[in-house]
């Protein structure tokens, strides 16, 4: 398996389409447990992101996760802008000078990216935070040698389910201690849609690790 | 949702260029970005203070600009904190050569935003420091979560931060006053009503025709519990005991009580709230040095109120009282 | 109905007293009554300036009390003009022997309750003039009505009034600026949400999801028209057209802008409205003097705004840059 | 027919009752064209003037007219305070040093008092406010020998219907122009109470002039 500039590229198309589709929904979950932003940073952030690549050429796919992580961290603000800024550019290291990743430098990107979150964020598995989904996402990519896109999609959507029933340590979530359990943590969910579009891009043969 | 704005994206936008055309005498905007610096920025010999956040709690941060007070303010998308480029770009424009001060409100989002700016700027070899307000105790205070929130009580740490850096004091000196305000101050909040961001366009939360919300955040954030209405005198009660069991006073001691409107509640009933939280402070003998009522740190058009008192001693009493002349606070 | 209240028929007691608490040092209370006198009042030497009407206006009126502004604000109940014995008696507490100067919101109520206290002001031998202040230019004017309404550009004429008084100045020189100041300032609002009269328990009007009323009064008084929410620069165009058809200015006049918020209206908006203004005022080559962004003139929690033009000469701009100290207006 | 302090008094008081009763809906009336506070200031007003006379003795009706009016004047505020405030007190001037009130000195009492309203608030019949009720009905009293209970209510009652369909020209209706058309004017209406509890007053047997 390759995985290109070009599908890179339209991952990160997809992505956005579904943030903007979901836009209203993401905000509506944070304004049960948050402050109500996470839909609007996050399509502000992916729509610059996607504009961004757009126009421009890019030989390796390093400087493609950098300019998405760079607009990340310019455009979204909040918790969620450093931290999938963050993310990306962890990434972005690991992508360095690749026209093309395998399997092992595709999960290694991955593998950095949740590192990257880690060290910003400091928040553990548990913590209801998009870690959440990341984490055991990360760890079923490093074990399987096959990244299949529906168990990708399963695994994600189920690991983005089960914080609803965390009570939330990090975050702006955690003011609310046990009200807020019953709730879907927002960044997971948009974690689970980053994932989701990974997916979906895999299934149209868009890229195939 | 009705509200007196062109674009719901814009608001931040518009509302900058408003504030400059109502104020050029005092601040000015960095061209290309979303951050107001006192018109004579950078002051040599001083050190610089930034402060900022999300928007959408005017006065707060840019009302606070000016002599004796910030440097900066760093305006983020409506409750949304501001993105380290923004914060960079101020620090840069404040610095004298003395070095910037931070003042960030202990939310994660500004957490780490600001942080990643102050290692940008470290890199460039702009001399840093960092305080973090955390002053709301309707929020647990636990190493195991984002502790607590900081509101209202953020103001005073930029007066009295503000105050001493316009004596012209090192960095070290205003990051350690700056984090002995933050010591000794504490706020609780409650909301009558929710709050729409602009681009969201419904409401935050509900609140029920005779519910409250105690312990609310500035974001719309949930406090501690959802209650019935109560009078203003159970209310004040309940905050400034909350506060009070946080903040242990002796009589005699000395403070400053700032009653702060969310955004949509009438002057009358912050003075209303006042009355008792005066009662109660004299029946305490807590003497009063100062007292704050009015709109300080809002949550767009929320109803509701926040109390925050602050322990003095004598140079803090003493900065507090020194001169300020910005948009929001004059002394 | 949610208020940070006690009692709905002590609103106006209690505010006055959390007042007091907060603000000793510049304010105090004439005992039994609602009047609200400069601390050090009657100042010898400086002719006395009393304002008032009902409550629910906050910080209007105890707010403009002190150094530079009144020296006496009569306190009604809310809405409510106060009655003849309270503006007697702050007339009698004002008076250093230099004469008194009501500035009176041209409201029946108010005209007749001032002019009943004159009388007997009057016949205790005190000098007793008299200012009215319709700038409300959303009222037609008309000789057959009562007039026009006094609302936000009366803080104006209090600063101006104000400042001339503390320089020594005549009863007749101190009535002859205030007159002058009315002359020359025009304002007019819109709400966009009704408010509540605590005793009354429901709010004065009602309002669609997506309507607003253009030209309402400060107590809920209904304006010109009822239209659909329009956005923020349509808005300040419409209130700013209808102040321009009434007080003609031509090309480099020099003035005074306030944008008033009614109670519950975001700082932010009021901003994004004063960009619209001074775009249109930049394109007409009408100079602004100062602008004044904030809560002056409020009516409850009612969210909207006004605008508020003051034409300015020489000595107009010298008054309103005058020093003044009170808990509302600081210069 | 003789009219005494005793009568004057329980009339005071049944005024002050029908106000008490009416004060939400008076005060509904003037949320519509006014402010709002028209039943507020009344019930605040004719309490303590009740409260006031009922502590008080009199040895004539001009004292206690007097009362009421000082009273009103300085507890009711706003222009009805001035106005029903400078009525009683014009009425007191002519029945000073009476014990009792005969038909002629009550009506004379009673068109001092329109006098002191049309002076106070220079407002002229047809502009949508008290007078248009207290013009005609003192009109009516001055022409008829009788001043018959069921008639004076008629007439009072009548006289405030019609304010509905006129356009208030004083008072805070005014700033409504032609939208001031279709509703009742409180002051309107609060005087019609003054006048019908006057009639009821007469029916009980509380006095007849
Ligand atoms: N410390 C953290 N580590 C990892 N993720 C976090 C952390 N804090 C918050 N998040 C994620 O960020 C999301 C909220 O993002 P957003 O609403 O955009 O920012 P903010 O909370 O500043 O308004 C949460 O739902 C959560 O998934
Ligand atoms: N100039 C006037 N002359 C006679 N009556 C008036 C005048 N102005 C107002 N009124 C009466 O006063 C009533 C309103 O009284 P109220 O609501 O208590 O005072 P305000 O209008 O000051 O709030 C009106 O309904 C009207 O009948
Ligand atoms: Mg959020
Ligand atoms: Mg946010
Ligand atoms: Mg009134
Ligand atoms: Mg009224």
């Amino acid at each position: 398996m390759l995985w290109n500039v070009e599908q890179a590229k339209k991952w990160i198309k997809r992505l956005n389409d579904k943030i903007q589709e979901n836009k209203a929904y993401l905000t509506e979950l944070d304004q049960a447990i948050g402050d109500g932003d996470h839909g609007l940073n996050m399509a502000r952030g992916l729509q610059e992101a996607a504009n961004k690549i757009a126009d421009s050429h890019y030989d390796d796919l390093g400087s493609l996760f950098k300019d998405v992580g760079m607009t990340l961290i310019a455009k979204v603000g909040g918790a969620s802008g450093p931290l999938y800024g963050t993310a990306f550019m962890k990434a972005s290291l690991v992508l360095k000078d690749r026209k093309e990743a395998d399997r092992n430098a595709f999960v290694a990107a991955f593998s950095a990216a949740l590192d990257g979150l880690k060290m910003r964020g400091k928040a553990q598995v548990g913590d209801k935070t998009m870690i959440d989904v990341w984490d055991p996402v990360i760890a079923w990519m490093k074990s399987h040698e096959t990244i299949r896109a529906n168990e990708l999609v399963d695994l994600s959507k189920e690991k983005m389910e089960d914080t609803k029933e965390l009570e939330a340590k990090k975050g702006r979530a955690a003011y609310l201690g046990k009200r807020s359990v019953g709730h879907l943590d927002p960044g997971a969910v948009s974690s689970y849609l980053l994932f989701a579009s990974l997916a979906e891009s895999f299934e149209k043969g868009e890229s195939a690790p | 949702m009705k509200k007196l704005i062109n674009d719901p994206n814009q608001v931040v936008d518009d509302m900058l260029a408003g504030m400059v055309e109502a104020h050029s005498d005092k601040l000015k905007r960095l061209p290309d970005t979303n951050v107001m610096i006192r018109k004579d920025a950078p002051v040599s010999g001083k050190v610089g203070i930034i402060s900022g956040g999300g928007s959408g709690h005017e006065p707060a941060h840019a009302g606070y600009v000016g002599k004796g007070m910030l440097d900066g303010a760093v305006c983020g998308e409506v409750f949304t904190s501001p993105t380290p480029d923004q914060i960079l770009a101020a620090i840069q424009a404040v610095d004298s050569g003395k070095g910037v001060l931070l003042i960030i409100k202990n939310y994660t989002g500004d957490m780490m935003n600001f942080e990643m700016a102050a290692e940008m700027a470290e890199a460039e070899g702009i001399q840093v420091a960092k305080v973090v307000v955390n002053d709301d105790v309707a929020v647990e205070d636990s190493t195991y979560t984002t502790g607590r929130r900081g509101i209202a009580g953020t103001v005073f740490v930029h007066k009295i931060a503000g105050a001493l850096a316009e004596q012209g004091a090192t960095l070290a000196e205003v990051e350690a006053v700056a984090k002995k305000t933050v010591e000794n101050v504490r706020s609780m909040g409650m909301a009558l009503t929710p709050c729409t961001v602009p681009a969201a366009g419904k409401p935050g939360f509900e609140l029920g025709e005779n519910e409250i919300e105690i312990g609310m955040g500035i974001h719309g954030e949930p406090g501690i519990e959802k209650t019935s209405i109560q009078s203003a005198d159970e209310i004040a009660q309940i905050l400034l005991n909350n506060i009070l069991e946080d903040l242990p006073l002796k009589e005699h001691d000395k403070v400053a009580v700032m009653i702060n409107g969310l955004g949509a509640t009438p002057l009358m009933e912050l003075y209303i709230i006042h009355k008792k939280v005066s009662e109660i402070l004299r029946e305490k003998r807590i003497h009063i040095h100062e007292t704050f009522v009015g709109e300080f740190m809002t949550s767009l058009e929320m109803a509701g109120c926040s109390i925050s008192l602050l322990k003095l001693d004598d140079q803090l009493s003493e900065l507090l009282d020194a001169q300020a002349d910005t948009i929001a606070f004059k002394k």
